[in-house]
């Protein structure tokens, strides 16, 4: 095994957990954490499958990663947001199953 | 020299479970937050082991910004009003 | 001897990652996950370093060990209450539930590793092989910002209304309640103690550099606008915990200014490539580098406010230590 | 290095305009902070429809139109492109661009903040959605869904209140989750084919399992974003929380970006996938939406309520384009597109006046004082109600007649009495909703007089906006012939022989 193919590995894990994360964790900071889990996996995999031939890393994947963090601290910083609102007016942190009245 | 700076960085690394410990057992916020501070202070290290190993002179930079920031997480944990006990639901 | 070592080191990486991020998912104790989250951040700049990307390395240490971190912590604070835990669901229920999720996530993980070890090295004209080959008509020397602001840099203008729509989302959140409950999350320290004082007159200037010349190197190596723009916004957030800068219920005009100038830079700067008879964002000949330079100068200020911005919970900040008035 | 082979083949300013037009409307909208928004958005408006016109004019004559961005193309370079499929979506942007650029100055009247924020998030919204009808690289794709994403979330919470959001922290979740499984989906394919391209990935591709996953992925993210059942929990509280032109321009527009992505996807980037085991797959999602959104819609008390039910329902018959694959399915997909939005952003406006006017949206009637000042809105609803449920001579009815047709043709008798059945059932809830409506409130006069909210009288703007855009829902079933001639231009299918 390669190095890029163990962290290949290690991408889809770690995307695997945030999957769990985000089903099982109502906690609405919890499943922000569990998204950017997921994220940081599938920009290790970018990263990763880079540098497959070690002599010429290619560097698409790595604008693309520092697109997509700028991205995912943008999608953090707004999904945080509507927390600390949704908390201030009902005191909750998590999406009860609100049924329609 | 490589194999000696790269032994260190592993060093390092495993230096890193044992302060994960803390995170795990606290008991205190500051615990943790201390804890993470270790982590950033660690990272410096191996960052500017790696940057000798793989002849990544960039890396440094990496180490500097990380010293520069590491006040902030400090100064955040320390000056953000606490509201009350930790406790969750 | 080398190589064994080396992998020892990613070996040991490689379960760090693993457990770190399990632990974040499992912990019972939110501030635990969020402490492990940033660690997690710690370690994927060291990755990042060990997989030859300098560029993510220096931009997970600027936004993981800044940005991210402070927003988190500072979320933290805001919701962590005294209140007792709601009523949950049935303990047998969950625990079911919970089985379940890990088989799917389980399954995630395999299915997803076994599709990305059949993947092999594309034989066709893949995109990074063009992208190196390319790089001398640029005007610029490194290949990651040769793609970031002129081969794709449509992509990059683009992620700037990302950022910019996440803003005016955070001001959409504070519209959508009632008028009363205010607008400020939470107002900065006290005044200076000692200490703090004495670092963050040290510090300031320091950050201001190295931003700087972060902005200046992605020329050449790792660095570039957004590294140097998370920098900066660190520093916003810096002096906005320590009460040098103080939230504002409105932006004024400036700081509008700033938050949509590198949206505006960038595209004005592609109409006028397109005015003279190329495609947009064709930069002519020997213009490319200035061209690029005087964008990346406006990202670099249009990155930092938006986050700092975000980070203050505020549509505004000004500086000094004037009392917050509603 | 040799010099012609990067240059430019085709580069159309008109397809960058029709992007940079609205960003640059919201970067000026920031700017101002409110204020000129009136003559912003007139302008803006005018500019689009200037650079749609134009492109139209080539689109009709070389049947596809492109940009390379930067001067380099595909692989390395961005591509845009317009073909009929884009000039469908961009033509549709701009009719209910107009309608709710009319209706939202009235419509946010006395709320300074809300309207200071809607002008840029609807002009960055608008954008987005040009962007991406134009994009054909699946990572610069990635990009506008986020764009969409955060501009659609902000708009629904615009509405105020814990519900709203409750509701777009739901949305926002179920969207983020998509734009992962996307990126992803986008990961896979680069790394096993070194291109981002649409086309490029088109051409001669080599089918893996990485791919097989790749495109299930996407499609899974892009059904979450889409609100296709089984994924559609998100949808009827945003969409019927927001406020009114919030919900039509989600329901014409936001929600159908991601079908559209979904056939740009499998017909034009992975064709060789789209076989016939992907058809029924497709084919049976497009019709469990079809039939649990009507049901629910049928259960719905509240106006907005049905209507967003309503949007899951429609949203399915645009997947029955994979199992019915013939020239004929795809022409009627478009058209239901086309028409569905149109009938969609009249009834959310339409909903929108009744709740100003009568303080709440349960279905108990009106009250007869209410009627005069509603009557140009609910004539708008019936109109728009009689095209959506495919009754001659409306847009909608001629879209259910080709995809009849087409399910007669190459279909079979399952998909024949799938549409008869769908059909039916929107009739049904659509003639509920109109009866009781029309029927005398249960409590007399005095039941349901609203408090001193119900007595503002309705601005004219606000009143005749649903009934023009009903107007254009039963116009748009006159004019099929030249507008299908234009937008069948790069169809992925060839006119069956008569």
């Amino acid at each position: 095994m390669s190095q890029p193919a163990l962290f290949v590995l290690i991408a889809a894990a770690v995307f695997a957990i945030g999957v769990y994360g985000l089903l099982s964790r109502p906690q609405l900071v919890r499943r922000i954490l569990a998204l950017n889990l997921m994220g940081n996996g599938v920009f290790l995999l970018l990263v990763a499958f880079a540098r497959r031939n070690p002599e010429t890393i290619d560097p698409v994947p790595h604008a693309m990663v520092l697109t997509g963090i700028v991205i995912a601290v943008s999608a953090t910083a707004f999904a945080l947001a509507i927390v600390r609102h949704l908390y201030r007016q009902t005191g909750e942190v998590s999406l009860g199953e609100d049924r329609p009245r | 020299m490589t194999a000696l700076a790269l032994g260190m960085a592993a060093f390092l690394l495993l230096n890193l479970a044992a302060g994960l410990l803390r995170v795990y057992r606290g008991p205190s916020g500051a615990d943790r937050i201390i804890a993470a501070q270790l982590f950033g202070t660690t990272t410096v290290a191996m960052l500017a082991l790696l940057a000798m190993v793989t002849e990544q002179p960039g890396l440094f930079d990496v180490a500097l910004v990380f010293v520069l920031l590491a006040t902030v997480l400090t100064v955040a944990f320390v000056r953000l009003p606490r509201r009350s006990q930790e406790r969750e639901r | 001897m080398g190589e064994l070592v080396g992998w020892v080191f990613d070996g040991l990486l490689a379960l760090s990652l693993v457990l770190l991020a399990a632990r974040v998912v499992a912990s019972a104790r939110l501030f635990e996950s969020i402490v492990l989250f940033i660690v997690f951040g710690l370690l994927m700049a060291i990755a990042w370093a060990r997989l030859a990307a300098p560029h993510l390395a220096l931009a997970e240490a600027a936004i993981g060990a800044g940005i991210t971190g402070a927003l988190l912590l500072s979320t933290f604070r805001e919701i962590v209450t005294d209140q007792p835990p709601s009523a949950e669901a049935p303990k047998v229920l969950v625990y079911r539930l919970r089985v379940l999720m890990a088989l799917l996530a389980g399954g995630v993980f395999a299915v997803l590793g076994w599709a990305l070890l059949s993947i092999e090295v594309p034989a066709g004209p893949a995109a990074g092989e063009q992208a190196r080959a390319l790089v001398a008509r640029t005007g610029v020397d490194d290949a990651v910002t040769a793609v970031l602001l002129d081969f794709r840099a449509y992509d990059t203008l683009l992620e700037m209304g990302v950022l910019l729509l996440a803003v005016l989302g955070a001001r959409a959140a504070v519209a959508a309640q009632p008028p009363a409950s205010g607008d400020d999350l939470w107002i900065g320290g006290e005044g200076d103690t000692p200490m703090v004082g004495a670092l963050v007159g040290l510090l300031s200037p320091l950050i201001i550099i190295v931003a700087g010349y972060l902005l200046w190197v992605g020329a050449y190596g790792p660095g570039g606008a957004f590294q140097a723009g998370a920098v900066l916004a660190a520093l916003g957030v810096l002096l906005r915990l320590t009460g040098r800068l103080v939230p504002l219920p409105r932006a004024g005009a400036f700081q509008r200014g700033v938050l949509v100038m590198g949206l505006a830079v960038f595209s004005l700067a592609g109409l006028l490539t397109m005015a003279t008879g190329r495609a947009f964002l064709q930069y002519p000949e020997g213009l490319a580098y200035p061209m690029i330079l005087v964008i990346e100068v406006a990202l670099t200020l249009s990155i930092a406010l938006p986050l700092v911005l975000l980070f203050s919970g505020s549509a505004g900040i000004a500086a000094g230590r004037s009392q917050h008035s509603p | 290095m040799n010099e012609a082979s990067v240059l430019p083949v085709e580069s159309h300013p008109g397809l960058v305009l029709l992007v940079f037009i609205p960003l640059l409307a919201a970067i000026l909208s920031v700017l101002l902070d409110g204020r000129a928004a009136r003559s912003t958005a007139v302008v803006t408006l005018a500019g689009v429809f200037g650079a749609l016109w134009w492109v139209s004019a080539e689109v009709a004559a070389a049947s596809q139109v492109r940009h390379l961005l930067g001067g380099w193309g595909a692989p390395l370079g961005i591509e845009l492109m317009a073909d009929g499929l884009s000039l469908a979506m961009l033509w549709l942007t701009w009719v209910t661009g107009l309608a709710v650029s009319a209706v939202a100055p009235a419509s946010f009247a006395g709320r300074a903040e809300v309207s200071r924020l809607f002008w840029p998030l609807w002009l960055t919204l608008w954008a987005a959605l040009n962007a991406t009808w134009l994009a054909t690289d699946l990572f610069n794709l990635y990009i506008t869904l986020e764009l969409l994403t955060l501009a659609a979330v902000a708009l629904a919470i615009l509405g105020g209140g814990s519900a709203a959001l409750r509701a777009g922290m739901r949305y926002l979740l179920y969207a983020l989750l998509g734009s992962l499984a996307w990126l992803l989906g986008v990961a896979l394919i680069y790394a096993g084919h070194g291109v981002l391209d649409l086309h490029t990935l088109g051409v001669g591709l080599e089918v893996g399992p990485a791919t097989w996953f790749a495109a299930a992925l996407m499609s899974v993210g892009l059904m979450a974003k889409a609100a296709l059942w089984p994924l559609h929990g998100w949808l009827p509280p945003a969409h019927a929380g927001a406020p009114a032109p919030v919900s039509a321009l989600l329901s014409a527009l936001v929600v159908k970006a991601a079908v559209y992505l979904l056939l740009r996807l499998w017909w034009w980037g992975l064709p060789a996938l789209t076989g016939q085991g992907v058809a029924l797959a497709f084919g049976v999602l497009g019709a469990a939406a079809m039939l649990y959104g009507s049901v629910l819609a049928l259960m719905q008390l509240r106006v907005k309520r049905i209507i967003a039910y309503s949007t899951i329902a429609q949203l399915g018959y645009l997947l029955l384009v994979f199992p019915l694959a013939s020239m004929a399915a795809w022409q009627g997909v478009l058209y239901h597109a086309l028409s569905h939005g149109v009938a969609k952003a009249a009834m959310f406006l339409a909903a929108g006046n009744i709740l100003m006017v009568v303080g709440h949206d349960r279905l108990a009637g009106l009250p007869q004082a209410m009627r005069a000042r509603l009557g140009p809105s609910v004539a708008g609803l019936v109109l728009a109600s009689v095209s959506l449920m495919g009754l001659p001579p409306t847009g909608g009815f001629i879209a259910k007649w080709l995809l009849l047709r087409a399910a007669f043709e190459t279909g079979g008798v399952v998909w024949v009495s799938l549409i008869v059945l769908s059909g039916l059932l929107a009739a049904a809830y659509l003639f509920r909703l109109l009866a009781m409506l029309l029927r005398r409130p249960p409590g007399g006069e005095g039941d349901g007089v609203p408090d001193a909210h119900g007595a503002a009288s309705l601005p004219v703007v606000l009143s005749v906006m649903p009934l023009l855009l009903g107007i254009v829902a039963v116009l748009l079933g006159f004019v099929a012939a030249p507008l299908l001639e234009l937008f069948l231009q790069g169809a992925p299918f060839v006119e069956a022989a008569p």
